[in-house]
């Protein structure tokens, strides 16, 4: 009994002295807050933040090459306790999501030439500026849906990128991957947007899409102060985004949508469930 | 001398401790998603490994067996072992913060990795000499780095590639691991051990 | 206009030779080794080599189903995994060893990695290996050639490295009469599984694809080459325990192995330099597997383990780009 | 047995379609009704517009002004009257300024140009602003301006000076027929460009597959030191850093320039267009050009006057015979793919396509079965098949460690590809990419 107890004691000991040495001489500077965010992390160490573990994450968020928000599993409690750590502003008041302005999917929308080649928006946007007649529509061959690290972007079959409002984290990501800016981010809140980024004349627009804004002013008149016209395009001015509503039915061309009935046709996302402040029930 | 070759082939090839013996599962899954990454798991189990082979040994037959307590075999190997890693982590951390990062979790996880506690028990339930035992880890600790920087330069390919979503990430990896010990059934009966 | 004027980014020409077509002409060259093989086992190499064929095209076709991707089986990849699985099987093989074959070559082999292309492992072998550990007794049950069709009823025979290997492990020497039968190795009168008869019937093929520029020579010539050096040497060594080069080169499916297996495009290295390591890996654990392990037969194995050396072999054998320093080349850099 | 020919490493030969317009002497191509004469027309800051509408202009007046020293001025191709200084649509697949001129068809130069007596008396820097006062850019296709290469920083002296007859893209011929043709015009332009630069060595390289102008250049250089070389035919033996490595012997180093190793390329229609500037005192206002296809009625080489339509050219050459599925302008290797015949004749069109669509590659893209064909292929010895596989992930710093930003664009890795996978597209899409993030940086 006694061998065993000297004889493990014995090695616990020399193991002991052997690495508080060896912790004197290799020992690492860490920065506090690195501890501080480590501590604030689920401590899950999945790797969905793609990161080795919570350790490389909170060094990478102390070294600002991280988003808080990346950590999916923390939710928003622990997005909000590490950038008080950081110092950082924490997600906005008011959350907004990415929309797509357009519906000009292939039946719709015409086409400037038969397109042969790499299946990315960027790629083919620099051959004589994308295969589609409109400027500004979408091209549908997914850049987004690849930019996008939550999976909230799909392609309809017909070729139209849709963005789901509930998996949207409004992370801007798709916006910079878009060649046409046909992504825009807008309130979570404000659910009718007017989907054409086209501002070509109302004929030129007629010519080449049959869901395009051609600039007729009607949903202006219609709702005064919601709808504002500039350049050939309507837009929802989302100050005013309550009233919007009122005009979706009027639009001769039915570039109006409000989200809350419903996506796009072609889109596998369910309309939003959860009804939306300030707005009737339809 | 044909005697330690054998040994090493062995443990490095035919009896490989991932794709053979089936230990050391758990960092061979979680450090291969790339190939710097698992080179430097390789050899940081590889150091261990022999070093813990070494003290162990030297534990077993100058402490354990003169004293008739080799029932704690299990106890003092894990604490040798446990302190190798927090030693190793540190100089990790000191030299090669880059590494260390990427290892995240699974460097003080070796601690508990079966193919270190496995090897060292192997060792000595084997009867092997001193330079034997040493071969065997070095031979062990070869195979083990092979496998994990095969298996890393694999999955490095197939996440390039079109795999179903249902397959997608562990399922595919589990999958290539399998047919990776398939292929190294190739070695069986190489040596006989 | 009534079409649209094609836009595509350069170049607007583009060679001849496509995928379906290359999968094709590798199907064309195995007829010769398909057509001895019926010539020595008759029907039941027929029937194996339908069902192979068959089950491949079916399970491929099942997967993209399943998967709702398009239907992609004409362009004959399956095709011609199921022909090189049967081609990889014992003549006798029961019906359902086929089937089950096909399927573990289309679905693990290939379709769990996303079909053509992406699979890191050959899945014929993937498939043949799979049966080898799985059924042991059916995938060694050898029949012996009896050409034009006389072998309804089974004579069973060795393949002449199984003889090779247990004459040595009892006796430590190899029989006389091995070493003197290379004609019948190379006309392919011996046995073993349907492709590995015939050295001359695969030699055809696999020059029929050189002319048609799909072959090049990197994988073939080393791996032919080193099993000609490393088993020269044991040779050397000791010619009564060690066959000779010859008999390496015409026996067991050495032949299939190199022209049609080792060169699968999607498993082997795509840089020249890669493809020679490639191909002196194989050569070198085929040789010892054969005269060292626990089996008779290494190409298999060594195929599949150098196949999963592929990734880094590519990595490592990145060629030095035109302009680039020298030194800069080598090793670990030119990985991401 | 025949001496093996110079050229270089990888590369293929792609079927070359010169016959239908090899044999064909150069013919003048009438005045258009209207000329579109965009201001950017080489590689550089375009120049700015000095015309304005309804404005009268003699032939070859200056129409743009360079801006900067990478830029080149622009000048009228035939007198007439200005329509409109605005955006048309331009080859590169853009709408972009140009100056919309209605031809009088007086075709009358304005003041006469200032011919010289003779140029070796003029220093290399007088010979050099005459080039650049000239309009000349590189006529080859990239329509690089050409003073920029005569002026080499002082610490890279130039010792040689390759004179690109090479010609590799299929169909393409002008520049045969020029070699041919304009023999005398030609090697004045090289003894122009060699003194400008102070080279010794001159060296005339041209493809084997065109047999007739190397007996004829050769026969012209007897008794001089200018060399010329026969070259394997071997696609992409015209590319600047390829011709440099079969003639010279040596690479450019990565991210360099031929001047690094002391080598200047030039085209032969720059050469026999420095020849006009220097000696007639005439700008760059005609060129050139093939215009070929199956879709052409009569294909021919044509002396064409810049900014000429295509709808122009296509008319005058009998129309078209069936329908029209691709217009490419430039080779079909490095061309670009154009929307419509409205597009005019550029300085660097050295060829004008029009394609059936029985001709043109309507294959899917289909997986890589990574036969390694690409690996081969490639001149600039890089992994394409690797490098679109991270391209299209968008992990650029992987693609620019398989050193993407090698690529030249030559187009033989797509050529080959079995899967008929847009490789160039894709390596473009990550080296555009690595570019943003390093000017980001």
């Amino acid at each position: 009994m006694l061998e065993a107890i000297l004889s493990i004691g014995g090695i616990g000991l020399t193991a002991a002295v052997a690495l508080g040495l060896a912790a004197k001489k290799f020992a690492v500077e860490v920065d506090p807050r690195e501890l501080a965010v480590l501590e604030a992390l689920p401590g899950a160490n999945c790797g969905a933040c793609g990161f080795p573990g919570c350790g490389g994450f909170a060094k990478a968020l102390v070294e600002g090459k991280a988003n808080p928000n990346a950590c999916t599993p923390g939710g928003q409690a622990t997005v909000e306790r590490i950038a008080h750590i950081l110092g950082v502003a924490a997600t906005a008041a008011d959350p907004q999501v990415a929309v797509v302005l357009c519906q000009g999917d292939n039946p719709r929308a015409a086409l400037k030439y038969r397109y042969l080649g790499m299946a990315d928006c960027n790629a083919a946007q620099r051959i004589a500026e994308g295969p589609k007649q409109c400027p500004g529509g979408c091209l549908g061959l997914g850049s987004c849906v690849r930019a996008c690290p939550f999976s909230a972007i799909e392609i309809t079959g017909e070729g139209l990128a849709v963005i789901s409002r509930e998996l949207c984290t409004g992370c801007t990501r798709c916006v910079a991957a878009c060649p046409r800016g046909v992504i825009r981010m807008t309130p979570l809140a404000a659910t009718v947007h007017v989907l054409c980024n086209s501002h070509d004349k109302g004929a030129q627009v007629r010519k080449y899409c049959a869901v395009g804004c051609i600039a007729c002013h009607i949903c202006a008149k219609t709702v005064p102060g919601a709808y504002v016209v500039e350049d050939f395009l309507a837009r929802v001015d989302y100050e005013h985004r309550d009233q919007a509503g009122a005009a979706v039915e009027k639009c001769p061309t039915h570039c109006i949508r409000d989200f809350a009935q419903g996506y796009p046709p072609g889109s596998s996302f369910a309309a939003p469930t959860v009804p939306v402040a300030g707005k009737s029930a339809a | 001398m044909t005697e330690l070759f054998l040994i090493f082939i062995s443990a490095a090839f035919v009896n490989n401790f991932v794709l053979a013996r089936f230990l050391g599962i758990c960092p061979f899954m979680g450090v291969s998603k790339k190939v710097e990454t698992a080179l430097g798991m390789g050899m940081a189990v590889t150091f261990v490994m022999t070093v813990a082979t070494v003290t162990t040994w030297f534990i077993q037959y100058f402490i354990l067996t003169p004293f008739n307590i080799e029932y704690l075999q299990t106890i003092a190997f894990i604490l040798v072992i446990a302190s190798l890693v927090q030693l190793v982590e540190m100089v990790i951390q000191k030299t090669s913060p880059v590494l260390y990062q990427s290892l995240g979790i699974f460097l003080p996880l070796i601690t508990t990795n079966c193919a270190v506690l496995g090897l060292a028990v192997l060792s000595i339930q084997k009867g092997y000499s001193f330079l034997e035992a040493v071969v065997f880890a070095i031979g062990a600790a070869a195979g083990f780095t092979l496998a994990l920087v095969l298996f890393a330069g694999l999955r490095e390919r197939v996440e390039l590639s079109a795999v179903p979503r249902a397959f997608q990430g562990a399922a595919i990896g589990f999958v290539t691991a399998g047919l990776l010990a398939l292929a190294f059934m190739g070695f069986a009966g190489l040596v006989k051990g | 206009m009534e079409q649209k004027l094609i836009l595509s980014p350069a170049p607007h020409l583009h060679g001849e030779q496509s995928t379906e077509q290359i999968m094709r002409a590798v199907i064309y060259a195995l007829l010769p080794a398909c057509a001895v093989s019926i010539y020595f086992f008759g029907l039941p190499a027929l029937r194996v080599l339908v069902l192979c064929t068959l089950g491949c095209v079916l399970a491929e076709i099942g997967c993209q189903k399943l998967m709702r991707r398009p239907a992609a089986w004409r362009d004959g990849s399956a095709a011609l995994t199921g022909v090189l699985l049967a081609l990889n099987l014992p003549p006798a093989s029961p019906w359902w060893l086929a089937l089950l074959g096909a399927a573990v070559a289309i679905v693990v082999g290939k379709q769990v990695y996303g079909g053509l292309g992406h699979n890191p492992f050959n899945p014929a072998l993937v498939a043949r290996v799979v049966l080898l550990i799985s059924f042991p007794v059916q995938m060694t049950t050898w029949s012996a050639p009896t050409p034009l069709g006389a072998g309804l009823d089974l004579v069973t025979t060795a393949t002449p490295l199984g003889e090779a290997k247990n004459a040595v492990m009892l006796s430590g020497r190899l029989p006389e009469a091995l070493q003197n039968s290379s004609w019948d190795y190379f006309i392919g009168n011996m046995g073993g599984c349907l492709g590995e008869v015939s050295a001359l019937a695969l030699l055809l093929g696999a020059a029929y694809l050189f002319w048609k520029r799909i072959l090049t020579w990197h994988i073939p010539l080393s791996y032919l080459g080193s099993v000609v050096v490393i088993a020269g040497i044991f040779w050397l060594v000791d010619p009564s325990r060690y066959p000779s080069p010859l008999f390496h080169l015409l026996t067991g499916g050495l032949m299939l192995g190199v022209f049609f297996m080792a060169t699968d495009m999607v498993t082997s290295p795509v840089t020249p330099r890669g493809m020679l390591v490639f191909g002196v890996g194989c050569g070198l654990l085929t040789v010892l597997i054969r005269l060292f392990g626990g089996y008779p037969e290494g190409v298999s194995f060594a195929i599949l383990l150098m196949n999963a050396a592929t990734p880094l072999i590519d990595r490592f054998t990145r060629p030095r780009a035109f302009g680039e320093a020298p030194a800069r080349v080598s090793g670990r850099q030119g990985a991401p | 047995m025949m001496k093996k020919l110079k050229t270089f490493r990888g590369g293929l030969h792609p079927s070359e379609h010169k016959e239908q317009t090899a044999h064909l002497a150069i013919e003048d191509c009438p005045l258009p009704e209207e000329l579109v004469i965009p201001l950017s027309q080489h590689i550089g800051a375009p120049a700015e517009a000095c015309v304005a509408k309804g404005e009268r202009v003699a032939k070859g007046q200056l129409i743009g002004r360079a801006r900067g020293f990478v830029s080149v001025p622009v000048h009228a191709s035939t007198s007439g009257e200005v329509l409109a200084v605005e955006a048309r649509p331009h080859p590169s697949g853009k709408l972009l300024p140009a100056v919309v001129l209605r031809p009088d068809g007086e075709d009358a130069w304005g003041e006469a140009p200032a011919s010289v007596a003779d140029y070796r008396e003029l220093g290399a820097e007088e010979l050099c602003e005459r080039i650049r006062a000239a309009g000349v850019v590189g006529l080859g296709g990239a329509a690089f301006p050409t003073h920029v290469k005569l002026s080499p920083p002082p610490e890279k002296p130039i010792h040689t000076l390759l004179i690109n007859g090479v010609e590799c893209e299929p169909y393409l011929t002008a520049d045969h027929r020029l070699m041919l043709e304009e023999t005398a015009r030609l090697l004045a332009g090289i003894d122009i460009l060699r003194r400008a630069l102070g080279a010794r060595r001159v060296c005339i390289g041209i493809e084997a597959n065109k047999p007739d102008a190397i007996a004829r250049l050769e026969e012209a250089c007897r008794g001089t030191d200018v060399e010329v070389a026969t070259l394997a035919v071997k696609y992409p033996q015209g590319a600047e850093k390829q011709l440099i490595s079969a003639l010279v012997g040596r690479e450019v180093p990565s991210g360099g320039l031929p001047m690094d190793l002391g080598v200047v390329v030039q085209n032969v229609g720059t050469a026999a267009a420095v020849a006009d500037a220097v000696l007639a005192g005439k700008p760059l206002i005609e060129r050139v050009t093939t215009l070929t296809g199956s879709a052409l009625a009569r294909p021919g080489n044509l002396r064409v006057r810049i900014g000429t339509p295509l709808r122009h050219l296509v008319a005058w050459r009998g129309g078209l015979t069936g329908e029209l599925a691709k217009i490419l302008c430039g080779g079909p290797m490095m061309g670009a793919a154009q929307l419509s015949l409205d597009v005019p004749v550029v300085r660097g069109t050295s060829g004008v396509l029009l394609l059936r669509e029985g001709d043109v590659e309507l294959r899917r893209e289909s997986a890589c079965i990574r036969c390694g064909r690409c690996v081969r292929a490639c001149p600039s010895f890089l992994m394409p098949t690797t490098i679109a596989a991270y391209a299209r992930l968008e992990r650029f710093e992987a693609a620019e460690q398989f050193r993407a930003m090698d690529c030249i664009e030559c187009g033989c890795c797509t050529y080959i590809c079995p899967a008929a996978i847009p490789l160039v597209q894709a390596v473009r899409h990550a080296k555009l990419a690595i570019l943003a993030r390093r000017r980001k940086l």
